[in-house]
């Protein structure tokens, strides 16, 4: 089995970090993995995504064309990748910055109002924590235990007030990928 | 109603891709003012750095060369030697005339060759994410000083105009500031005299601005001014070091 | 009488002119331009002196300056 | 051997690189290797070891040749641009006979180009960028794990050739996250018996009589006489060299192949993952993945060749630059096919496969 | 065509470079090509030229190309390791499509070596000592009159494609004195002619409206998209120099042949007279000399391969770089033996007659 | 009967190459009676410069590196870096460390570190046959400004020591003549102390020798010494720019 | 017919001159000609050499091995070429800056008091021209008429009240050999 | 008695040392050493004050002073 994702959005939304935790987790869990971000000098505001593989074997090529999920947290992600994902695929987007959404039938498509559930947790931040949740809730790519674990090790140093707003917004996305 | 500001000519129509805030774009502005004063833009040619002003010559409306990082001075040189009715300017970041470029830009001056270098000091390299520069300042915390700039290990920031002014040739050398809209006004004038003087093919004029990066200092813009008013300034002392139109200086 | 003009096409919304106007009347707009950013906007256009500081001051020159 | 962390390969192969035992490093950013410097910068105060941001690439390479010449394990980093300018100092080193490693995460060229990745260096690194006849030893990775990997060989090549050695990588490869598992770090021991190791030819202090000999590091010889025998020699250590230290990968090599691949780095890992596709298919092709591309594995290529292969193809992300060492090892066997893609774009499986089809 | 005069090679190829159109050069001095850059000194304030001797050879060739972005012929010169230090400002001229003459005078390598003649930058010139995909037509001459032909030639040729050009000399052709002939010089129309040609593109005043397109000169493109179109014209470029402008000298070649010997500038010479020696002696010996050594001219040598031929052998003053063009070129075909000098040192005629021999 | 004066051990018995009269061997002998005095040699580390000075590898009793043309300051800095127990010194001529090698000795000055330099000013590039140099004077004939140095198109002769001294971080800086017996006194004395301080780690130290080039001048020694002084000291004037030890200068 | 030399000597003694007045001349009087020196650091001091070569067929090979002629100036001339001059060749030597000599039986030797002759005539720095002159007088390599012409025109510019002693050193070259 | 040694390996002839001695008690020798320089010599050892100026001048460092 493997799984390609693309997560995309505005620089800021933490796009890149949907992929690293999940590109993390199943590492843990004994995958290969691949992350590879856009770069350059998109830096300067702009979009940014990033190429995520989670695979039961070795990884040839990191970067995805065609993905079997995209993580769109705005319009222009959708407009760029969404015609890309493959037959039978999935888009998760985020309600609130996605006005136009994606016109297709061959793919599932979850909208999720991810700002709002983020403002409503307390930190708008955490609307990319949302997102992963849904990938989970929806595709069981990684366990929750092993995001937990890497989030609490991780927040621990940074910013440990923060750990709980992330892993609301997880169990809350979950909740909404289990529904879809 | 009559138009009392708006974009200048010497400006295209291309908009800025340099991060909200970000003072590079007054200094451009600055600059195509005086062209466009000067009656300039018809006979100018440009120079861009490698930096956040890579794109320079899509801003700029006249023909404008691509430098490699640093050697703009150099390649002005052959520019303006090549083409002794036009005038020609650079403009560099503190990693492209300050580190990389130093020997380009010191002997430019030396000869006096007839160009204007336009300076933009943020203290930092901005286009490749904020490594430090030779004008990050002593503590300045960069991706490359992590622990902050420790001048005991690499020594104090390089001030380019007291460098250069040690020089012969030069014809007018000024530290300007872009802090404030009183700063930059005056930063207008001293520009527009360089200016004034390339068109004169007076000789070597040397333009140094303090800037700010919000980005890779990681403050809002005006945070970023008013980091760069205390913490710059006192360094990086603005003022006139040489015009040779009034023998030496106001 | 004095007017300002910003066009959102230039504009990021770094709020320097805001900071810079002495008769405080620029801010953000509601809307956004295709940058996705809240781009400044004359609140009160009567009041303006035509003093250009805004004009001075924004580093994308997104301002016009009428009198 | 540690656990698995995820890391970018830019960072891998810098923390590798300490844990070899490099100490000092002099660098000068640019994108898309600037992880690399940065990790440098953060990381080598930690293990008492030197870390400056040199004024320039090539104040850099030149603070590389210095710290050489003492017997140590320094390195030095760029991307493209930034290793041309360090060509005379790379000269300089191999004609001094010193020991160095070079990592680099190469971009779209010629000029000042993108910063996405590319493998256009492939001549530079290769035959030789500088003046004058010498040689690096280049290794080209193609996953994180091997970037890091190749640090510790890279010091370990660079001291038992003492001649500079190249990691050639690329941007995918410096931005991209996988997980790596580090190598123990270098012992107090290790680095006494390294130390030892190059008392003999390095400049320390001299506790001798006057006029007793001192040591020199250097690459002048105004007596061409003189010059002819060091040239000898250093070409004596570049054959040396090619006999001991060609690596290389097979991939889905067998009896079956129609066509055989030779691809390297990144582009590799995207062949690879065409080659698969097509032996689902019932079409079995194999790949030759140079590991060295100096010395190049001229004999794996040759070995492929079995009877039912009609083709050669070589897939890179360039105009055709490995193309010419791909010929002088197939000697005019089979005909040599090239497909690339240039500007920092990568061809994609599809692509490959396609192309691969075409020629089949 | 005037009078024959005796002159160094430096100086010659200096002359020729003035006639043809040089008014600007820009260098930093460096044995044994100083003449050179002397002679410029000299002579250029005489045709209201520009001189100036830059503060390093990264600087001269960086003057180089803001020169040749206003479209004038703009030539550099140096040697080996100063040729080193243009290599990112070589890939910067090709990449922005740049027109330009380089002269290197080469000398032992590597690294600071000596100053004496040596063949030892081949790999630098014709694979691209800078990085990304680029070319540089390559010129060997072989006489001092050659050396000065090619001052136009280059020119001519830089012009024609937009392309630096290298003059690829040694240290012998360098400091030697001949009878050399030059052309006319170019006249005030001809200059017209020329400034006319490069309007289309070089940088010059414009008196346009405001946001009318301007010229910029330019190597860079951050849309990989854009810069693979940019690459792939370079490419394109690439083959139609390779279909234009191969460039040899066939000496002895005939159907009587045993061996084919091919051989590039001072060392060619040498082998020529070898040549005569051995016919003298009822032995048949073939000489191809590329005169370009890129594009290489393999048609010709696979065309000297005659039913006698048992041999190929390449003599070169260095390791053996252009065995590799060799070997490409015949493909297989047949064994490919080398003799090479290094260090400075020139192989003596008896040296290639008794290899010759040895080989047949 | 007690020798006085003989050829310090920090000199090996190999004759020195240069010219009859040239005054490298001067500063040759100054550098290596300090390191005899102070008792350096076994703990020294010297890197030779591309220039006439570039067998200097061959003539000081110690480790050595050749660099290539310029960079020594760099190379010295990888030295240092990697030595920190080790004292580190460049020797370089005016072409090497004032052209080509500007970036370098400004940011090894800058960076503060811990090495002597000793530069050589004679005005030429020596090694070439007699080029310009960027410290050739207004007017003065080389092979490449054979009409005479025109400071209106190349500009001015460079003075390193004042460049050197708009930094903050070097510890000592000053110029001295080797241009007669008295004036080789000082010179000692300076270098000494220079040495002192390099092997107290204090910091960068800095002396410029204005020194003598017969040969490419074309006049015999003496006739050298004397153009020198009246027509180098002038520009290039002798004496201490910095002393941090007695708090800038004396 | 191809004659290759070698003049050599102390740096200031003229050697390269020689080969290079012979060779303007050759080619004047349509030969083939080629001049190389020694080139280098021995700029300061030691000596320099010059390979000449004039040929009535293209000159492949510039250097000179073994020549037909060595002009030597001083003893350490003698010292590195006088063994490889061809069997049957000339060894010009000024006596007076070489005192051993060469030993060999196979070559004709013209010593001849070189530093002498031109102090006679009255400038020490035309001892070169002697030498020339000697070559011309055995082996009628050039013209003098061809050689006085060049030199009129060199010196005209240079310093006419040179040339008389020059003219005078080469005719006093001449007859000397002429007479060996 | 102060009294100086030139080593004839080291002395290029440049003469320098003979203008620096005050007691002008140094001269050209008539030999040459092997380099072809009429190397310096000490016409009047007993005349010599010992004060290095020879010694100080000397680019080629071929003199010793014993006192
Ligand atoms: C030879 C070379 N080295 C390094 C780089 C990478 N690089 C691009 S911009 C830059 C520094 C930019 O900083 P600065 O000049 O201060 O300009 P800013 O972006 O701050 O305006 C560097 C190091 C390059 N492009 N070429
Ligand atoms: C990269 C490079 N460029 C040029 C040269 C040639 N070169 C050798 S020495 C020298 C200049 C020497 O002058 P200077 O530094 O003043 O020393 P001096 O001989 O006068 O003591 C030059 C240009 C070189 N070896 N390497
Ligand atoms: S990174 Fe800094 S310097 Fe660059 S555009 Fe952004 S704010 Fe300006
Ligand atoms: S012109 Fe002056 S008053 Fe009017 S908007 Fe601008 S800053 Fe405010
Ligand atoms: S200063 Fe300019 S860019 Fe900034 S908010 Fe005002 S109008 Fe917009
Ligand atoms: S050329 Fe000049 S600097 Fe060099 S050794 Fe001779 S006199 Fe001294
Ligand atoms: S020591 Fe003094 S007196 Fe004696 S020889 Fe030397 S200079 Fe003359
Ligand atoms: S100063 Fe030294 S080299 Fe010169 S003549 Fe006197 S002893 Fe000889
Ligand atoms: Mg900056
Ligand atoms: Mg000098």
């Amino acid at each position: 089995m493997k799984t390609e994702l693309i997560c995309s959005g505005f620089g800021g939304q933490g796009a890149l970090t949907i992929g690293k935790f999940l590109a993390k987790a199943a590492m843990k869990e004994g995958k290969h993995v691949s992350w590879l971000p856009s770069y350059g000098p998109e830096m300067r505001g702009g979009t940014a995504n990033v190429s995520t593989v989670i695979s039961e074997k070795p990884i040839a090529a990191p970067i995805v064309s065609f993905p079997d999920i995209l993580v769109a947290l705005n319009q222009p992600s959708i407009d760029k990748f969404g015609p890309k994902i493959k037959k039978g695929g999935l888009l998760i987007a985020n309600k609130d910055m996605c006005p136009k959404g994606l016109n297709r039938e061959d793919i599932e498509i979850i909208y999720a109002p991810m700002n709002q559930i983020a403002q409503e947790i307390g930190d708008a931040k955490v609307l990319n924590m949302v997102a992963i949740g849904i990938v989970i809730g929806k595709k069981r790519l990684v366990k929750y235990d092993t995001l937990e674990e890497d989030l609490k090790d991780f927040l621990k140093q940074k910013n440990p007030d923060l750990l709980q707003a992330n892993l609301k917004a997880i169990q809350k996305g979950i909740e909404i990928g289990e529904q879809n | 109603m009559e138009v009392i500001a708006t974009r200048p000519k010497s400006l295209t129509n291309v908009p800025f891709t340099y991060c909200p805030g970000c003072l590079h774009g007054v200094a451009h502005r600055l600059i195509a003012e005086a062209m466009d004063e000067l009656d300039m833009r018809n006979n100018m040619m440009g120079v861009a750095p490698v930096g956040c002003s890579v794109f320079a010559y899509e801003f700029f409306d006249c023909d404008m060369a691509e430098a490699a990082h640093g050697r703009a001075p150099a390649v002005a040189t052959g520019m303006k030697r090549a083409r002794p009715d036009m005038h020609v300017f650079t403009y560099q970041g503190d990693g492209d005339l300050a580190a990389i470029g130093t020997a380009e830009i010191i002997h430019a001056a030396n000869r006096g060759e007839n160009i204007s270098v336009f300076f933009i000091n943020n203290a930092i390299y901005g286009m490749t994410g904020g490594q430090m520069a030779p004008t990050t300042l002593p503590g300045m915390k960069t991706t490359t000083s992590p622990y902050g700039r420790d001048e005991n290990d690499i020594g104090y920031p390089i001030r380019m105009c007291e460098l250069i002014d040690t020089l012969v040739s030069p014809y007018f050398i000024e530290r300007v500031s872009l802090l404030s809209p009183q700063d930059i006004n005056k930063a207008k004038r001293a520009v527009k005299k360089a200016m004034q003087y390339n068109k004169e093919d007076r000789g070597f004029t040397f333009i140094e601005f303090i800037s700010t990066c919000p980005t890779n200092w990681g403050v809002d813009p005006l945070k970023a001014r008013d980091w760069a008013k205390e913490n710059m300034l006192p360094f990086f002392k603005v003022g006139n070091f040489r015009d040779k139109a009034n023998a030496g200086g106001e | 009488m004095p007017r300002i003009t910003v066009d959102p096409n230039y504009c990021k919304g770094c709020g320097l002119c805001i900071e810079a106007c002495p008769k405080k009347i620029i801010r953000f707009s509601e809307d956004i331009n295709a940058k996705g950013y809240h781009y400044a906007e004359c609140s009160d256009q009567k009041s303006c002196i035509g003093c250009k500081l805004c004009y001075i001051t924004c580093p994308d020159v997104a301002i016009t300056v009428e009198k | 051997m540690g656990e698995k962390v995820l890391m970018k390969g830019n960072e891998a192969v810098a923390e590798a690189a300490i844990r070899a035992g490099c100490r000092l490093y002099f660098a000068y950013p640019i994108t898309p290797q600037s992880e690399l410097i940065e990790y440098m910068a953060k990381m080598m105060p930690k293990v008492d070891g030197t870390f400056v941001q040199a004024e320039s690439e090539l104040a850099a390479i030149n603070m590389v040749y210095g710290a050489a010449g003492c017997g140590k394990r320094v390195m030095t980093s760029s991307s493209s641009p930034g290793i041309s300018l360090k060509q005379e100092g790379i000269s300089y080193i191999a004609g001094a006979n010193l020991p160095a490693v070079i990592v680099n995460v190469q971009r779209g060229g010629p000029g000042l180009g993108d910063i996405q990745p590319a493998q256009g260096d492939y001549f530079q690194a290769t035959k030789g960028g500088g003046h004058g006849d010498y040689r690096v030893i280049t290794l080209a990775p193609s996953s994180v794990q091997e970037f890091a990997d190749m640090a510790s060989l890279a010091f370990d090549l660079a001291d038992k050739y003492r001649n500079p050695v190249y990691i050639l990588s690329d941007g995918l490869l410096g931005q991209m996250m996988e997980p790596v598992e580090f190598k123990d770090a270098k012992t107090e021991k290790d680095f006494e018996e390294l130390d030892k190791q190059h008392f003999a030819w390095c400049m320390h202090s001299n506790q001798d009589e006057p006029n007793h000999h001192h040591h020199e590091i250097n690459s002048l010889e105004i007596d061409p006489k003189v010059l002819e025998k060091h040239v000898e020699k250093l070409g004596e250590k570049y054959n040396e060299i090619e006999k001991n230290e060609k690596r290389w990968e097979e991939y889905n090599i067998n009896e079956e192949n129609q066509m055989v691949c030779v691809s390297f780095g990144t582009a590799s890992r995207v062949v690879k993952s065409a080659i698969d596709t097509l032996q689902e298919a019932g079409i079995s092709v194999g790949l030759i993945r140079p590991i060295t591309v100096w010395p190049y594995p001229s004999e794996a290529i040759q070995k492929a060749l079995n009877d039912k292969v009609k083709k050669v193809m070589v897939f890179e992300l360039n105009l055709g630059q490995m193309v010419e060492d791909v010929k002088i090892a197939v000697n005019g066997k089979l005909p040599v096919e090239f497909f690339g893609k240039v500007g920092g774009i990568v061809f994609t499986p599809e692509e490959v496969q396609e192309k691969i089809k075409e020629n089949l």
